[in-house]
């Protein structure tokens, strides 16, 4: 059962990863890439309570195995969404920054006494 | 026995080393081609967990399709790169940032180790179970069986998801084609893959579904193969993507979930459960709505790859 | 919603209505994505009425089981199937979320016509299968038994509710879609970690199940912080709102509805499962508390920030994010310190019936703001005189629908805030039913700061403005129908106190407006009062330029600026935790002092 | 028998092997995408072929067998198809700058 104690910490470090770049990355593209690794990362956590169930002949617990191929599909449904909102907008600004435009609201008091 | 946990180890620290390069790389197209390599190593990684249905799963949308759309975006983003500067985070906030997530990977760690040790598991159930759908692969029954209304609502998902690409098109382009590629070299090597590869590989997405009753393989995996063809037909400008507004294509797109529906709500009318299969009858009527979800999730996967309509439908 | 026999039998044919209320909107968006054309309204607008008849059916078979209907899909039981479950809560929810989807559907067949040559039209079509998506997401979201199932169904609901964002195409809404999405995605693979944990702890998903068998390890503790954190970022409460202002004032009005009323809703009421059915027994002081002071916290920073909105829609989405506050208040009332455990009682009857009331009139609210911007080209808050006059029908529903939300008797809101505060007392804890009180004032403020406009005389000054103005060119005529389906809304709200919901909610029977004539005229009117100083003090106004008023200004200046300054102050920390990078701190940081405050319970 | 086939198996893998960690160090320390290219037709080429020829004694069955030479040559043509086009971008991305 070594290998879920060495893959279950890796799992670990991926997650912690991929939260790391999601939040720091400025471009979303490098967001997108870090919530996909972040992701993996979970899978893995299934995976590793997969093989640690593994009972009555099967080599892992396959409720968790299915539950992660049902999770890549929808992980997948998200990146596309994700990236071709992307695209959209860089092709109407120009710029994929993800600053928030509407500064407006903390702006000048102009109407104020 | 000891070379067993040292490949582990090995494994681990490449995928770990690959995993920080697609964070840290400079420049987004190299962080893409790490990820894609991630994705292949963790194929690996899930084999020796003993998931191959996960390692293809893994191998296929995870590293190949979803690659393919991060390598498309990365090349179409280049021109706007070095222009982005925005919500930069200081040292100060990266370093915080650092720590907390340090901090909750390793709470996660620690909540992954403290695990009961027997694990509980539902294996000796589903192989309990699993005469009652004729199936021998424990993944297949599970997804098609005790957890159907999951599958059926991921289909239902990934429409969803095609709906929303779709609507970000540019309204004079509804109802035409996505993203044309430009045509390539007739004489081409892509031209010459696109001619020789397509019919091996919708022998083989078949072939992965057929023997995913029994063995790894199923109606993903084989879809995705089957996606990756047409897209490879599509790149080198042998065939156009359909209209998104052609009726038979939406056909296509909804047939999967729509016979799932339709089983399901049958089990009910014939006095079983919702997504309850007839006694006898489960292997095929599962084969039937397996292949089914084959065409709409392949067709669902290179149209989301494809992205939403660009031109209008006159040519 | 206990008993062996209620979690692995379904409940004979009624069950089957179960698999109906998800079917019915799913099938209808798959039929109506085949059909295209003008068709696909015509499917959607069909579907509506079946579902809310199916809705309507299982909240009338609740009560009977004495518990939950359940169905087992396929015929599986838990822990190897997946089994569909209602309870009372699921049952109003159900129905709610009907309502408001059937008047919002009526609202938006004029918005999301065909034009008449043309075959298919882009927004037509995207925005009738989301709507019918976000619905079939809603409802697994209320009856699934499952955390996978509920995971699956978060993401439906998250794929369908992005896209309405940005239906214009206009760049600050895909903006905003992009970061709504990133947002809500971080926030689902935290519950997906959450969720893997506990399979590995316990080898199921149900949540019956898990509720007989967890205690506290770490793994369940590291699950729960995980999963609430993720929840909370798709709720957008403070301080994990950044996608939540521009999201939601930016989308057409249909779509601003469905996001304001329903959406934020279903990840909340996956919180209110996990903390009061899947492991009531694990929570603490420290994290109930604080999860309530994030409340009160949304309700101060939302209402202050709406006051300072120079826009209708704004000042609506920030209203949103104070009300979502509220919504979190009954977790420090409904936790019992002398069981160790989450009571179901008169908090969470309380909570629940704020949420039903606040979908109800933020739909109406929403859907008026949108015919107030028809009619006048533009829904600057400063030059919303005279839209009394052109959509009366509108105006009202926008009024009552913040009568509604202020909790003015008898809505629903009213009920909401007697429960609550009722608890407050139970429990002694004065200092939530001071925050009770202030959110209904600070509601009261920004309402009489908008409808003092709108019935005020029209601005010479501002109507000229308003000609120079690009986005007043664009005048539009606005049907009857969409005013009477915010009216209707609106009037649903108002009357939902004069239910006796003890059938449903976990209240005694006979509990409604309880208080005599005297009590009740102070509850209407001392929230109006507070409300009307508030908004003087805090709200975005010009002195008037002549008059008596003038002087009593005047008088006031001092505190108007201290005022002034104190609403700027909130409007930089609401722009600073909106970055992203501050956001993502935030959330990793509520995620470890979660953590901390579940386990520091002895 | 059976020893002298894992000989050869072990052989031919590590002879596959040698070749794929050629060729990763020349992707690594060649200057420029041709060249870098050239290196990795290697191990794609030689080294998997050793690979599968080395796993061919271990398949069990015929049909195991084929699926391997199938994989290899499925390989073959991928990776040549790939080096061209990863060669005609270099070369068009050289001559424009």
């Amino acid at each position: 059962m070594s290998e879920t104690i060495v893959f279950g910490l890796c799992a670990a470090v991926v997650a912690g990863l991929g939260l790391y770049g999601a939040i720091v990355n400025p471009q979303p593209l490098r967001k997108i890439l870090a919530f996909n690794l972040l992701g993996s990362g979970v899978f893995l956590f299934f995976g590793v309570v997969a093989r640690r169930g593994a009972a009555a002949g099967f080599p892992g617990d396959p409720i968790p195995q299915a539950l992660v191929i049902t999770g890549v599909v929808v992980a997948f449904s998200a990146t596309a969404l994700a990236l071709a909102l992307l695209l959209r907008y860089f092709d109407a600004t120009g710029s994929a920054s993800l600053r928030d435009g509407a500064a407006s609201n903390a702006g000048p008091e102009s109407t104020d006494a | 026995m000891t070379i067993v946990p040292a490949l582990d180890l090995f494994v681990a620290g490449v995928v770990l080393i690959v995993a920080v390069w697609t964070v840290v790389a400079r420049d987004s197209s190299s962080a893409v081609v790490g990820f894609v390599a991630y994705g292949l190593l963790l194929a690996l990684v899930w084999v020796r967990l003993g998931a191959p249905d996960v390692a293809l799963t893994e191998a296929a949308i995870g590293s190949g399709l979803t690659g393919a759309l991060l390598i498309g975006a990365a090349a179409r983003l280049r021109a706007g790169e070095s222009s982005t500067s925005a919500e930069h985070l200081g040292g100060v906030g990266r370093t915080l940032v650092a720590a907390l997530a340090t901090i909750v990977a390793a709470a996660i760690a620690v909540a992954l180790l403290s695990l009961p040790d027997p694990a509980p598991s539902l294996a000796p159930e589903a192989a309990a179970n699993a005469g009652a759908t004729g199936l021998g692969n424990p993944i297949t029954n599970v997804l098609m069986a005790f957890r159907a209304m999951d599958t059926m609502l991921e289909k239902f998902v990934l429409v969803i998801a095609l709906v929303g690409v779709w609507s970000l098109a540019p309204d004079g382009a509804w109802g035409g084609r996505p993203r044309s590629y430009h045509r390539a070299d007739p004489e081409g090597a892509l031209v010459f893959l696109a001619r020789v590869l397509p019919p091996l590989g919708v022998v083989l997405g078949i072939y992965v579904l057929w023997v995913s009753a029994d063995h790894p393989g199923g109606a993903f995996q084989g879809a995705t193969i089957l996606a990756a063809m047409w897209l490879v037909v599509l790149m080198a400008g042998l065939g156009d993507v359909p209209e998104v507004g052609r009726q038979q294509l939406r056909l296509m797109l909804v047939a999967g979930p729509v016979v799932f529906l339709i089983v399901g709500l049958g089990g009910l009318l014939l006095g079983g459960a919702f997504l309850s299969y007839p006694q006898d009858w489960a292997k095929p009527v599962i084969l039937a709505i397996e292949f089914a979800m084959i065409l709409t999730v392949a067709a669902t996967l290179a149209l989301l790859v494809a992205g939403p309509p660009e031109r209008s439908a006159e040519p | 919603m206990s008993g062996p026999v209620a979690v692995l039998e379904s409940a004979g044919s009624s069950g089957a209505l179960l698999v109906l209320s998800i079917v019915v909107p799913v099938a209808a968006a798959l039929v109506a994505f085949v059909a295209g054309g003008r068709r696909t309204a015509w499917i959607a607008l069909a579907a509506l009425p079946v579902g809310l008849a199916v809705a309507v059916a299982i909240a009338a078979k609740v009560p009977q089981t004495g518990g939950a209907l359940v169905y087992l899909l396929g015929g599986w039981a838990p822990p190897l199937g997946v089994a569909l479950r209602a309870d009372g809560l699921s049952a109003v929810m159900l129905v709610v979320t009907a309502c408001v989807v059937a008047a919002i559907g009526v609202y938006a067949r004029a918005d999301f016509r065909v034009a008449a040559g043309a075959a298919e039209e882009r927004a037509p079509f995207t925005f009738w299968i989301l709507l019918l998506g976000v619905w079939g997401g809603l409802n697994t979201v209320f009856l699934a038994g499952d955390l996978f199932t509920l995971y699956v169904a978060l993401e439906i609901l998250t794929f369908a509710a992005v896209p309405l964002v940005c239906l214009d195409g206009r760049a600050e809404t895909l903006q905003a879609a992009l970061r709504y999405l990133l947002f809500a995605l971080l926030g689902s693979v935290l519950y997906l970690a959450g969720t893997t944990l506990l399979y590995g702890a316990y080898g199921t998903l149900d949540v019956v199940l898990l509720s007989r068998l967890v205690t506290a390890e770490p793994a369940v503790l590291v699950a729960g912080s995980l999963m609430t954190v993720g929840l909370l970022a798709k709720t957008a409460l403070v301080p994990l709102h950044l996608w939540l202002p521009p999201a939601h004032a930016g989308a057409p009005p249909a779509g601003s509805a469905l996001l304001s009323a329903l959406v934020v809703k279903g990840s909340f009421f996956i919180v209110v499962r996990l903390w009061f059915d899947v492991m009531p027994g694990l929570q603490s002081v420290a994290a109930t508390q604080m999860l309530s002071a994030l409340g009160a916290t949304a309700i101060l920073l939302g209402s202050v920030v709406a006051l300072r909105q120079e826009r209708l829609k704004l000042l609506i989405a920030y209203s949103t994010l104070a009300q979502i506050g509220y919504l979190f208040l009954m977790f420090a009332l409904a936790y019992d310190a002398g069981a160790a455990s989450m009571l179901k009682g008169d908090a969470l009857a309380g909570g629940m019936l704020q949420a039903m009331s606040h979908a109800a009139a933020k739909a109406a609210m929403f859907m008026a703001a949108g015919s107030i911007y028809t009619a006048l080209g533009h829904d600057r808050i400063a030059a919303l005189a005279g839209a009394g006059r052109r959509v009366p029908g509108a105006v009202a529903a926008f009024a009552l629908g913040g009568l509604a939300l202020v909790g003015l008797p008898p809505s629903g809101a009213y009920l909401a805030k007697e429960l609550l505060l009722r608890s407050a007392a139970d429990t002694g804890q004065w200092w939530w039913a001071v925050v009770i009180q202030a959110g209904g004032a600070f509601t009261c403020a920004y309402l009489l700061l908008v409808l003092a406009r709108v019935l005020g005389p029209v601005n010479r000054t501002a109507t000229a403005d308003e000609t120079t103005d690009e986005t007043a060119t664009k005048r539009g005529r606005v049907g009857w129908s969409q005013q009477a389906a915010a009216l209707a809304l609106a009037a649903c709200s108002l009357a939902l106190g004069l239910v006796d919901w003890s059938a449903w909610l976990p209240v005694p029977p006979g509990t409604r407006l309880s208080s005599s004539l005297v009590d009740t005229i102070a509850a209407a009117v001392w929230p109006v009062l507070a409300g009307g100083v508030l908004a003087v003090l805090l709200g975005r106004w010009t002195p008037p330029p002549r008059g008596r008023l003038q002087q009593a200004a005047a008088a006031l200046g001092p505190l108007r600026r201290a005022g002034v300054a104190l609403g700027a102050g909130f409007c930089r920390a609401d722009a600073f935790l909106r970055q992203w990078p501050v956001a993502g701190l935030s959330l990793l940081a509520l995620a470890i002092v979660f953590g901390a405050a579940l386990s520091a319970r002895y | 028998m059976s020893a002298v086939l894992d000989l050869v198996t072990i052989v031919a893998v590590s002879a596959g092997v040698f070749f794929f960690l050629a060729g990763t160090v020349g992707l690594l320390r060649f200057p420029d995408t041709l060249t870098r290219l050239h290196a990795l037709t290697k191990a794609d080429n030689l080294g998997l072929g050793l690979v599968a020829l080395g796993l061919l004694p271990q398949a069990g069955s015929l049909q195991n067998g084929l699926k391997l030479v199938c994989v290899w040559l499925l390989v073959l043509l991928a990776g040549a198809t790939v080096s061209q086009l990863v060669a005609q971008a270099a070369r068009r991305e050289g001559s424009s700058s």
